[in-house]
């Protein structure tokens, strides 16, 4: 059987992806963020994972609302980079893994989940902009990408997202191969991107949150949706997607690394886990 | 579930299908031949991508906040400023009714 | 509370729309099917249903491989016709009912059910075909589709139908309005329509079925995929979709009507059942 | 589950993979434009589809059962019947190894 050999929650923005290709990596505002992803990438190096299995959102980039799926895996060979209405990046197209992706899709609907199967889904923001920080990107480790919709409600229960994370770790326990996979749940953390409160971050319970996850997660999966959008915003939302990433790690983890800076609108964190 | 919280909109499917053309006309943006035909002209870009003449008169005036209050979702408001050459910031502020 | 009035089980071809639009209700193959539909369209017109629920599935004449859903489900003001191939048939689209259509996405997300949403769907025969034969033309129900997958394995299974079924009913029981719904499950009966078996029907299971819908549906539910198309054809699978319909009347119904007719490749069913 | 039934190819994600391009292009025959095209040039149709030599053979061949055995989907390959004017039952019969 495969193992989950580790999991990675990490915030995700196109600002990210910007200032990594202009090459701010030394700029202060910028420097505490991606110092924050080297303790990551040794570890991620040193544990050499076979596939990174990414859950994460897209942001109207690949889909639209005449079609939205709740979750929608990617079960291609090639995942393009989705342009963002402002060109792409200079980045490779992601490699994929369809014999392990569609093990999981029989698995997850096999465990009554109704997933979107996508023999073709360009990547957004979701998985593009914090992944060169954690890997190198010729893309060596095949990425399998889930993505889940918080952005049109009604969006899946935390309870549901965790739920996810308990059937990835069943699909990835019936998996005939000895594969080493990292799970990462990706969103977040707190930001509020409109309205009369944009910009506020709420960085008390962006720590709460990653300290509960850690320790003590399951109750973070009682939460009403309503609850997470009061802590961390509507767009906050996207905290939710992390739950699924530590659910798959089973009850105990070791904290490998954590880090967190909040320049800018995003709480920007990350928490590397081994399981 | 609130369909406000914080000051802030909810995009639920309703108000999905209420900015549907909104929204689609900013998700053609993704492509780079649609950016470039709007740039030239946005009028009759407005106008083959079936606007209506509410829609088009928040596009012309750039109103972010009124695109929000229409039901747009940001994440496709946002479209429009990359086109348009509105950052978020100038973008969420303005949905606050805060000035930069 | 909104009420589920009825049931229908039908089948679905695109050859029912070719014989209903070239005016064959009477040719000897055509008519036990065409005056098969009379008791169940006047039935119908008499109890004055206020909106179709349809559960069918596309044949990637709406959806393609790209982002095939596991279920999706039609929350649009207007349904438009799908061009399968061959052109439209003379129809006027379809109006839908986006108040209900979006509390149904809601009461299925709340569910742990994980729909596709589409403000934009177009139908096809698997709603298109049957339907002209129950109904006037000029659309005055609107219909609500909820597209399944029966094409792309993996498939969801017959207890997820009989489960989605159930749903189906506990969202109507908690919709705010006096509105009387009749829910269809649409597919089959028996079909093959390719490989060395081509063509073959099975008639005695096509009539079991209806039977042990009517009478003693949910070990239906019980029934595997594999043994669904061992008995019925890889693409009579499509047969599943009627537990859906079932599971939503509840456990007793009304035998309203029933016919069966199998002049060509399909074993053409019908069931109308009074909840 | 078995991968074949009763002389019958389940259709799986794997097929889907395989035949992808060749659904895609009859897929394609879902818009009346594209029909008339395919018509009026099918080897530069084929080719602007993206098909392989051995996906132009297949069809330049009318090779019904070949296009099953390749991974197609029935659904797609009765549009590729559609628009070369071959109905289901000489498809059908065809994938049968039958000739009628
Ligand atoms: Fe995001
Ligand atoms: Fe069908």
């Amino acid at each position: 059987m495969a193992t989950i050999i580790g999991g990675i929650g990490s915030s995700h923005a196109p600002t990210i992806g910007v200032a990594y290709d202009r090459g701010q990596q030394n700029d202060p505002n910028w420097a505490p963020l991606f110092t924050g992803y080297e303790p990551a990438r040794a570890w991620l190096d040193a544990i050499e994972p076979d596939i990174f299995l990414v859950v994460y959102n897209d942001h109207a980039n690949n889909f639209f609302f005449d079609a939205w799926p709740t979750f929608a895996l990617g079960v291609g060979a090639v995942h393009k980079q989705a342009d963002e209405g402002w060109g792409k990046r200079p980045l490779p197209d992601l490699p994929g893994d369809p014999e392990f992706a569609m093990h999981l899709a029989r698995s997850l609907v096999d465990d009554e989940f109704d997933p979107t199967i996508c023999q073709d889904m360009a990547v957004d923001h979701g998985v593009l902009s914090f992944l060169p920080l954690l890997t190198d990107t010729d893309w060596k480790i095949p990425v399998v990408p889930l993505a889940v919709n918080v952005i049109q409600h009604p969006i899946p229960s935390a309870k549901r997202l965790w739920k996810l994370g308990k059937a990835i770790r069943h699909a990835v326990e019936t998996f005939p191969s000895d594969k080493k996979i990292v799970v990462f749940g990706t969103g977040g953390l707190t930001h509020q991107l409109h309205g009369t409160q944009f910009g506020q971050k709420n960085e008390a319970w962006d720590n709460e949150f990653m300290d509960r996850l850690e320790s003590d997660p399951e109750p973070l999966s009682n939460l009403s949706l309503q609850e997470y959008m009061e802590r961390g915003g509507t767009e906050g939302v996207e905290m939710i997607m992390w739950l699924a990433m530590r659910a798959a790690l089973g009850p105990t983890v070791k904290r490998i690394h954590r880090n967190y800076t909040a320049p800018f609108t995003t709480g920007y964190g990350l928490l590397a886990l081994a399981s | 579930m609130d369909d406000v919280i914080s000051g802030a909109y909810l995009f639920t499917g309703e108000r999905s299908a209420r900015s549907y053309r909104l929204n689609k006309m900013a998700k053609s943006f993704t492509d780079a031949a649609n950016r470039e035909r709007f740039k030239a002209d946005e009028e009759s870009y407005m106008e083959t991508s079936g606007l209506s003449a509410d829609e088009k008169n928040l596009v012309r005036r750039r109103d972010w906040k009124g695109m929000m209050d229409y039901g747009a979702s940001i994440y496709l408001v946002i479209k429009i400023g990359g086109v348009t050459g509105h950052p978020l910031p100038v973008i969420g502020n303005h949905t606050a009714g805060r000035s930069i």
